[in-house]
């Protein structure tokens, strides 16, 4: 963190950037909002910890658009979104200056409210310990149970695109999970039991587009669901069909493209597990085109804009 | 004040669905949200706060106003009945049930919305009062009592017993349906029920933001608030996203859309968020072109537009959802601290 | 038993998109060879498989299509070249969604059908139509209020 | 608001006996914005065709429905018609009641709803048409002919003489193809070499025709009129400008041990050589794969002998890239060697050989010099077994399905110049049916028979195998129902033809369709067959089915006439229907540019009006080059907000037809 | 009238042949090994069964003649498989006579370890009449 302040500042004073889009201390002692500082401001309130989980490569594409350099402090995972954004033009990587920060794994505040606390006045993070102060008492948790999912299966702890970075030894300690494990699990159910768990799931969704507005990958300038020309514009899911549609139409918009930062499935306010759906095209396009990660680098074509002549035919769904 | 006679919360749940639907805090796919009760259904009563609020029972997400129907060229209307069996909803918080008064204010006035009035006629409103607030909570900023919500019946549960106060006609009628399951409860009882509800005000005073000051948002000061730099700084990180408006038990903003169904059109309003580019979209455009704007727009009106508007209520019965639910991190009471620190 | 009986009873709807160049001709060929498939089936004219966006399959089935069967040229024969390449990885991940969702797969289908296999574009139909009859009604994936 | 009229054809009874085309009318009236609606009896035919024009002046029509046989068929009429009443032609669609409809279903009741559904559909997509407007594109007025067989040169030379220039890619080291390989000609038995060799000359000399042999096409882009097509001029490693054609180098080579092709490998020839006396070019090629030199390093002989200076060791393969209007494919065929027949013993007895290795050995210029003696000892054969239909009409995988056509004939004629000059010789037939529908070809077989006494025996045969010496040939004789074995000297098998091999590659590049034995299909196999259904392309000769030489010729005029018509315009109306990108939502992200197949996407910044401070953007998003769409639509679908549509199949006219249907 | 075409129709299901395909080249009875002991020849036995003339056949000692090599089924151009054809006549015969079918017990003690397993079914087929 200290490391981070000071690069910051050296490259604000001497005129490398002219901005810094990093995270910013809230009102609680974890809620984290992403913000802009530039030297009028000051970097009053900059923070990098372990609640700093927004993934900030998407805020590049209005922050490229503005004179002047922005830097952006990048996570590993969160610069996958970057080079996606890079590849498809949308950000303007001369004026973009990549800190590389590392990443020991993300807390979820939603899972340390999960063990039942309420009313949090404070948490402090002492090496593997979350103290958690709350009105109704005091309780130690181990970090390793309240790190964000996303982190459990974390792709790894690289950051693939940057101009210089800050590097750590620090790990969570943990064994990652199996990426898949959750997908594998859908797939050995019976087709009516995959139905209805995503129609118990999909069915809580109230279409606030969180998932949309915060995918790195959703950039267009006018998305389809809110385009009438379209005629498959919607503002809510007035029958469970079109709860499907979105979520289907989302997920195969960004299928081959998705970098599965797991932020879509953070931001829903019912906790729909999203990134299933993502993982899943993540799934099939490796076991039937090869092993590709979105946002790797900035060139490869990705698995639905490439081809083989032998590929497998459509059919090799029923076989199964 | 009465009390349940029963501790089993299913045997009154049972009483009431023989009569009306009874809406409660169910758990569905790992998330509470009201729904019909019914024996399956897991109640979740601990539950401080449904994602939707209990506004979604009145004002629900989407309904139908009416369709049109073709045949040949002909075009024929339908209309739907203006009739409702009475309904019940279960465990409306404070907060929520403050949000009626905000809704009613906007829906009953004239014109009247029709849809939203007999929902309200048809539904009987049953509070329970908050035991464990947490520290998202900051309805005592807008002078609502946790533990004294303002519904047709309020509830208390000490101890696992259900305490029971009618508080309008409508409840005493309804109480009066149920009374073979209810009995007056004793002067100790219901020094316990104080008492309880004290220790909970005490704890709410402790809250983060249990001490917003709200009192500067007035009238007089709204062209300065409009003016403030502090908003550029505020909506920076805002995705647009309707998180904080579809979680928010006052906003009331919707869209009319028809939907060709093939046979016919059906037309049906949908809640619609003042965050979202598309809001109030016209043929000259949208009036709000930045999300700067649209951003503003929503606090603006919460605190100073409607406020001034409703003889000084305002439209946000600090619930803490958007708190809870923003993906960035922003939210109302923000708002209210770096605004009000000018 | 009875749910042969009354499957035979049910008249699905099927959308079966072509190809131009090969379904289109293939489905002409087998008109002009008066090879029969039930009238269950309707035909949509695109230029090539790939002009297909899984949105208009998703909006058959809103609309209470039955069955959806996409037709192109062989692999390697396509009239743009490479457009059914496109068309079957997109189509493959489709087809994988919908099953992941719990609907059935059997419901879409892509075949090859040249402007010369008349008869495989009949068969294919009679096919498709069988199984989407032994299906039943789509209920899983279509908007109740497009139904009369 | 649109004003549509449906316009219902009876196709005489080919729809009206199963459709009820009144009722058809009658729902499509009903239609929202449908203001006419009618049936006639032949709306193709001209007062069809008034029918329409009048209705669409007397109610203003904006859209024309017709329901009709296929679009492949009437589309083109239609909308001409439309266009004569002052309609933008794309405001037309066709309702396809025949072939999918009244052709296939015998259920009135059954049919006839699908065609008002079918109608429905095509009256919503109209309602979305828009006016489109082709545009035009220059013609390059250059030809290309791929294959130097009779083909390739009739098509050139009639494409040259009308006056524009002309390329002739020839794979092999001359032009000349196969009939400089085949002895004589029938039914006239003039020779082959004799009529070919004039033309090879004169296409070799023509001021329009450049050749380029030794040569393939390496890549082909572009369209109809604007084709871009790289060649490579294989490394001959002798200089073209400086080569005398003395030929005395090709005598000097020490590696005489090559198996010469011309000759269907019956002789040998040296590592450089010239593959027979009358090639075009006479310039002799390096073997690079026998060259002694090219092995060792050693020898250079060649360059030493040649006065010329011509011979270069250091000759590379140069790529040209040249563009053209026109490509005529003339790829022609080969004989598949029948070496999976193992009864029929090709592999295993030198004295059972092809037709084409007969054709050599009669030959002049062949191995023998055209003295009929048999390859494995030399001696003249005095009992021939001529086999028909080897690999022809068959269905097992070692055959081919079709009928090789011109086996019945040559075999005839092999049977009549054998018996002419050796006629001590017996000579058998076996075939299944003796097909000579031609001019002349039928009198040409019966005397065979009835002149020369051939023995035609009708059966196949079984086995052969070799007992004394003699080749044993067991077959049966069906008229006589007996099953006979016949000893011979000799058997000629009359293998099957198949298209040459680099078609399919060369097709996979041209876009060009085949079928599945790897013929070129035609546009129609009626009304246009010597046309690719790829626009520009054509076809002439073998490479579009079996054929004779006079076939081939006439095919090979007609596609010059094709080309001719095209290359005389100045400029081509091009296909309208071509994507479209709508610059307010594109993203500017290149998707769509990674799965256009013709490069029609480039992308440009523009600046853009946005709200806010700065009130001007720059975005960058795609265009789309209407010139070089083709339409396919590729690019649509990987378009994630829909900027990028197609005129005329856009996504919401295609989401129309759904919801008309699914209704 | 009708049990001849039965007949065929059942010969031509237990067989899975379709005569039809036949192009008369008659390269089944060019390559019949045992065409002389025959008195019908395999291609007769295709046109003849598509013609429902059956009887014939099952009265003709051919049926028992044909070695059932298979020589013809490989080397017909069309696919017709004239083998299969004499074998379901044969069948049709021994089915009319019934019973004498071998003991499964009785198989393995005949068995010579030299012989290609196709001939022994067919062999068996054949002779166990």
């Amino acid at each position: 963190m200290q490391g981070i302040i000071e690069k910051v500042t050296e490259l604000l004073d001497n005129g490398t950037v002219d901005r810094v889009l990093a995270w910013k201390a809230g009102e609680f002692s974890y809620d984290r909002t992403p913000a802009v500082f530039d030297k009028e401001s000051g970097l009053y309130g900059l923070v990098y910890d372990s609640f700093c989980v927004n993934n900030l490569s998407k805020y590049l594409i209005e922050e490229s658009k503005k004179d002047g350099k922005v830097l952006v402090l990048m996570k590993p995972c969160d610069s996958y979104g970057l080079n996606m954004l890079i590849k498809e033009h949308r950000v303007d990587r001369e004026k973009i200056y990549v800190l590389g920060v590392p990443c020991k794994c993300k807390v979820s505040v939603d899972k340390i409210k999960a063990t039942g606390l309420t009313g949090i006045l404070d948490i402090v993070e002492e090496g593997n310990d979350i103290k958690v102060t709350t009105v109704y008492g005091d309780t130690t948790l181990d970090r390793k149970d309240v790190l964000c999912d996303k982190c459990m299966v974390c792709k790894d702890k690289v950051v693939v695109v940057y101009d210089e970075k800050i590097e750590s030894d620090e790990t969570a300690g943990i064994e990652k999970l199996d990426r898949m494990a959750e997908v594998e699990a859908l797939e050995a159910m019976t087709p009516d039991e995959r139905f209805n768990f995503w129609r118990s799931q999909l069915s809580k969704c109230i279409r606030c587009n969180a998932c949309r507005n915060v995918c790195p990958i959703c950039s267009c300038t006018k998305c389809v669901f809110d385009n009438d020309n379209t005629g498959i514009s919607s503002k809510a899911n007035v029958d469970s069909f079109e709860e499907n549609m979105f979520h289907i139409v989302r997920a195969y918009h960004v299928a081959g493209r998705c970098t599965d930062c797991g932020e879509c499935s953070r931001v829903c306010p019912q906790n729909i597990p999203l990134h299933l759906l993502n993982r899943k095209f993540i799934k099939e396009m490796n076991e039937l085109y090869g092993t590709y990660q979105a946002g790797t680098d900035a060139e490869a074509k990705d698995p639905l804009t490439a081809f083989t002549k032998e590929d497998a035919e459509p059919s090799v769904i029923y076989n199964r | 004040m009465l009390k349940f006679t029963s501790d089993q919360m299913s045997t009154l749940f049972s009483a009431i669905s023989a009569m009306k639907t009874l809406y409660v805090p169910v758990e569905k796919g790992g998330e509470v949200t009201f729904g019909v009760w019914s024996e399956t259904e897991k109640v979740r009563l601990d539950a401080l706060k449904t994602v939707k609020s209990a506004k979604d029972l009145f004002f629900p997400q989407a309904e139908t106003m009416m369709g049109f129907k073709m045949e040949g060229k002909n075009i024929e209307i339908q209309v739907p009945e203006e009739k409702m069996d009475e309904f019940v909803v279960f465990g409306v918080r404070a907060c929520d049930a403050k949000s009626f008064e905000v809704l009613d204010n906007v829906f009953l006035a004239e014109p009247v919305d029709t849809y939203y009035a007999l929902r309200r006629k048809s539904g009987i409103v049953i509070c329970a009062a908050c035991t464990r607030p947490e520290e998202s909570c900051f309805c005592n900023v807008f002078g609502i009592d946790a533990t004294a919500p303002a519904g047709d019946i309020v509830t208390w549960t000490v101890d696992g017993t259900l305490y029971w106060e009618a508080k309008t006609e409508k409840g005493e009628a309804f109480t009066a349906q149920l009374s073979e399951y209810l009995a007056e409860a004793t002067a100790e009882e219901e020094a316990a029920v104080a008492a309880q509800n004290e220790a909970v005000k005490a704890i709410i005073a402790k809250l983060p933001y249990a001490n917003l000051k709200v009192d500067g948002f007035t009238g007089d000061r709204m062209m300065e608030y409009f003016n403030s730099p502090k908003w550029a700084e505020l909506y920076q990180a805002c995705l647009g996203c309707g998180t904080c408006t579809f979680v928010c038990p006052t906003c009331q903003c919707y869209d009319i859309r028809d939907y060709d169904t093939g046979h016919g059109i059906q037309r049906y309003r949908c809640w619609d968020s003042c965050m979202y580019s598309e809001f109030t979209k016209m043929a000259g455009g949208q009036p709000r072109l930045t999300q700067l704007e649209r951003f503003r727009q929503r606090f603006m009106h919460k605190l100073l537009y409607y406020p001034m508007n409703n003889n000084g209520l305002f439209s946000c019965v600090g619930c803490g959802r958007c708190v809870n639910k923003c993906p960035i991190s922003m939210n109302i009471a923000k708002v209210i601290k770096a605004l009000g620190d000018e | 038993m009875q749910v042969n009986e009354s499957s035979k009873e049910f008249k699905p709807c099927i959308v079966a998109f072509c190809c131009n160049w090969c379904s289109y001709a293939g489905a002409d060929l087998a008109g002009s060879n008066r090879l029969s498939y039930p009238a269950d089936v309707k035909i949509i004219r695109v230029p090539c498989s790939c002009r297909v966006n899984p949105l208009f399959i998703l909006r058959a089935f809103q609309r209470g299509a039955d069955g959806v069967i996409l037709c192109g040229c062989h692999p390697g024969d396509c009239h743009y070249t490479t457009g059914n390449y496109y068309a079957r990885r997109r189509m493959t991940m489709l087809f994988s969604m919908l099953d992941y969702l719990g609907i059935e797969k059997e419901r879409t289908r892509v075949e090859w059908v040249s402007a010369a296999e008349g008869a495989k574009f009949a068969a294919t139909m009679n096919d498709f139509i069988s199984t989407v009859q032994s299906l039943g009604e789509n209920r899983k994936l279509r908007d109740l209020r497009c139904k009369e | 608001m649109h004003k549509i009229g449906v316009f219902v054809c009876w196709c005489g009874s080919n729809i009206a006996a199963t459709v009820d085309v009144k009722a058809v009318a009658e729902a499509a009236s009903k239609e929202p914005c449908v203001v006419y609606a009618t049936d006639y009896q032949y709306m193709c035919s001209e007062s069809g065709q008034n029918l329409i024009i009048d209705a669409i002046k007397e109610h203003n029509l904006t859209g024309v429905v017709i329901c009709s046989c296929s679009p492949r068929m009437h589309e083109t009429t239609f909308r001409k018609a439309a266009q004569k009443a002052g309609l933008n032609p794309y405001m037309v669609e066709i309702a396809n009641i025949r072939e999918q409809c009244s052709w296939i279903h015998k259920d009135m009741a059954e049919a006839t709803a699908k065609a008002i559904v079918l109608a429905r559909a095509a009256i919503a997509k109209v309602q979305l048409n828009k006016p489109l407007i082709a545009g035009e594109s220059e013609v390059t007025k250059r030809c290309l002919v791929i294959g130097g067989g009779i083909a390739g040169i009739q098509t050139a030379l009639d494409v040259a003489e009308a006056g524009f220039p002309v390329d002739i890619v020839e794979k092999k080291p001359t032009i000349g193809g196969k009939m400089a390989q085949l002895d004589k000609t029938f039914p006239t038995l003039d020779c082959a070499a004799c009529i070919l060799t004039p033309r090879m000359v004169e296409a070799g000399a023509h001021e329009n025709i450049t050749l380029h042999t030794y040569s393939e096409v390496e890549e082909v882009s572009g369209f109809v009129g604007n084709f871009t097509v790289k060649i490579r001029k294989k490394a001959r490693k002798v200089k073209m400008d400086l080569c005398t054609g003395c030929g005395l180098c090709t005598e000097k080579c020490p590696m005489k041990k090559q198996p010469n092709e011309f000759n269907m490998g019956l002789d040998k020839r040296g590592a450089i050589y010239i593959p027979f006396a009358q090639a075009v070019p006479k310039v002799p090629v390096i073997d690079v794969e026998a060259c002694l030199k090219f092995k060792t390093g050693k020898c250079g002989i060649c360059s030493k002998v040649c006065t010329a200076g011509a011979i270069d060791y250091e000759q590379q393969d140069e790529i040209i890239e040249q563009k053209y209007g026109a490509i005529v494919l003339a790829t022609g065929f080969d004989q598949i060697k029948p070496t999976k027949f193992g009864e029929l013993g090709y592999s295993q007895y030198p004295d059972v050989v092809t037709s084409l290795e007969y054709e050599r050995l009669m030959n002049a210029a062949g191995p023998t010099k055209g003295h009929l003696l048999r390859p494995s000892d030399g001696k003249p054969p005095k009992e021939i077994v001529f086999v028909q239909c080897v690999g022809s009409r068959g269905q097992s995988c070692r055959d081919k399905s079709y009928c090789s056509k011109v086996c019945c004939m040559y075999t005839a004629k092999h049977a009549i110049l054998t018996k002419d000059h050796y006629p001590d010789t017996n000579i058998h037939v076996f075939y299944i049916d003796e097909r000579t529908p031609g001019k002349n070809f039928d009198e040409f077989y019966r005397r065979a028979v009835e002149q020369y006494g051939v023995d035609y025996i009708k059966g196949q045969v079984g086995k052969v195998y070799e007992e004394n010496g003699k080749l044993m040939v067991q077959g049966s004789d069906l008229l006589a129902n007996e099953q006979i074995t016949l000893a011979a000297d000799m058997v000629v098998l009359a293998a099957a033809i198949e298209p040459d091999k680099t078609a399919r590659s060369l097709g996979t590049m041209l876009t060009a369709s085949m079928d599945t034995n790897d013929f070129f299909t035609e546009a129609h196999a009626k009304l246009r067959p010597v046309e690719s259904p790829t626009a520009g392309v054509f076809l002439s000769g073998m490479c579009q089915g079996p054929k004779d030489i006079p076939e081939t010729v006439s095919q090979a005029g007609a596609a010059a006439v094709k080309v001719i018509g095209l290359l005389t315009k100045d400029k081509l109306l091009g296909n309208p229907c071509v994507a479209h990108s709508d610059e307010m939502l594109c993203n500017g992200c290149s998707q769509c540019a990674r799965v256009c197949p013709y490069g029609a996407i480039t992308y440009v910044d523009k600046e853009f009006r946005v709200p806010g401070p700065k009130r001007v953007e720059t975005r960058r998003v795609a265009v789309v080059n209407e010139a070089v769409c083709q339409g396919c639509g590729a690019c649509t679908v990987t378009c994630p907000s829909t900027a990028m549509d197609l005129k005329g199949f856009s996504n919401r006219q295609i989401m129309s037809e759904v919801d008309a249907i699914c209704k | 009238m009708s049990s001849v075409n039965n007949e065929r129709e059942e010969i031509l299901r237990m067989s899975g042949v379709d005569p039809t395909k036949c192009m008369k080249c008659g390269k089944c009875s060019g390559t019949c090994p045992a065409f002389d002991a025959m008195e019908y020849h395999p291609h007769q036995f295709v046109s003849m069964v598509n013609k429902g003339n059956i009887e014939p056949l099952k009265q003709s000692n051919a049926i028992w003649q044909c070695l059932s090599c298979f020589a013809c089924m490989e080397r017909c151009p069309r696919d017709v498989k004239p083998a299969k054809l004499i074998e379901a006549v044969r069948l049709t015969v021994i089915r009319e006579q019934g019973m004498n079918h071998l003991e499964s017990e009785n198989v393995p003690c005949m068995l010579d370890p030299e012989l290609p397993q196709q001939a022994i079914v067919s062999a068996f087929r054949k002779y166990s009449k």
